[in-house]
């Protein structure tokens, strides 16, 4: 059951795990974005994340299709909105009837996700405040 | 047409500007136009991209009867 | 925090992924192994694991120590007995800095278990019983 | 010597098997008599190997007053 969304609430890592495990697919690989407290020496506050949403989901569908033309099974959500330290902003999830698949795959679409998906971050640390993606 | 902006563009010049645009243009063009408009913002609009109908372009021409919507899509940090 | 056993009840999927969840940390990757119907053309009914269990331990926190010791935090548990179709067998966990080295040592891990650990599989398949990992 | 056995091995054979075992063997010995009680599960045998003190072993000699628990290992399964 590929679920493909942008989400303002929680992650609900559970239900979204618990969905993948199918008994046609023996591997699973799950990759799990939480906001992080240090970055070398700048330390983070809290991120705010705000996205496109109607072109955010078509791009993460696109990537999603890719792996589900394989045959596996897709899960990919993303949060938005104010996130503290510790929250999950990002859920990829890849069931796959080998487990090789499965991590390349979940690799690929978290990698593409953000090369390609129009949502940003606005990043408070404690000396200022950084707009993620920027050169600056 | 009301071209919508997003991340740091939105948060300084607003969720949409207004421009009004030719039968045919590139994205390069409304690119200049937000620059001469908002020089301050010249750096963060050389680093993004335009969106026609939610899909990313490149250097085609645009005709303005195909559009339903215009986004500038700054550098994305999602993840 | 880290974690290293064999377990003869569920895996508890959710504490353990909540348990990857550092602040200081902002990726993790989660493989699951489940049980699967169908191989080839091989169906599968049930499988029970066998261990030995206190070397098996060893060689877990073994593979665990070398992640470990690179700064990561790690989750390596199997469930051994009686497991049903869908039942998960195996989770390996991986919290670290950047996402690349989540993935990396997750896969390496789950390839290490199946290399290293004494753990047998005993597949009760429609057509007959099959022995995990003998050469017939 | 009680030698532990696993798998397929404790299944056909039993949880363990009892060898008189000299001062210094290998593990290459003990599966050879096994086997010479077994020749059933040679097969199996040829693709296991031995652990003493819940360490894998090669094919050093192994001196019997340092070991304190000898398992044979098939070929593992887990994941």
């Amino acid at each position: 059951m590929s679920l493909v969304k942008i989400v303002d609430k929680p992650i609900d890592v559970d239900t979204l795990t618990k969905s993948l495990i199918h008994n046609e697919f023996g591997g699973v690989d799950i990759f799990l974005g939480n906001i992080r407290q240090y970055t070398d020496d700048i330390e983070t506050e809290k991120i705010e994340y705000t996205t496109y949403k109607s072109m955010a989901e078509k791009e993460m569908q696109k990537l999603a299709d890719i792996v589900l033309a394989k045959g596996m099974d897709v899960v990919m959500v993303h949060r938005v909105g104010e996130l503290q330290l510790g929250d999950v902003a990002v859920f990829i999830g890849v069931s796959a009837p080998h487990r090789a698949e499965a991590f390349e795959n979940c690799q690929m679409l978290i990698d593409q996700l953000k090369h390609t998906v129009p949502i940003w971050k606005k990043e408070y640390d404690k000396d200022k405040i950084r707009w993620g993606g920027l050169e600056e | 047409m009301r071209i919508k902006l997003f991340s740091v563009l939105a948060e300084k010049i607003g969720p949409t500007i207004e421009l009004d645009l030719p039968e045919t243009f590139t994205a390069q063009n409304i690119l200049e136009r937000i620059k001469s408009l908002h020089p301050d913002y010249e750096d963060v609009l050389d680093q993004s991209l335009v969106a026609v109908n939610e899909e990313y372009t490149n250097d085609e021409k645009i005709s303005l009867e195909s559009v339903d919507e215009i986004a500038i899509i700054p550098p994305v940090s999602g993840g």
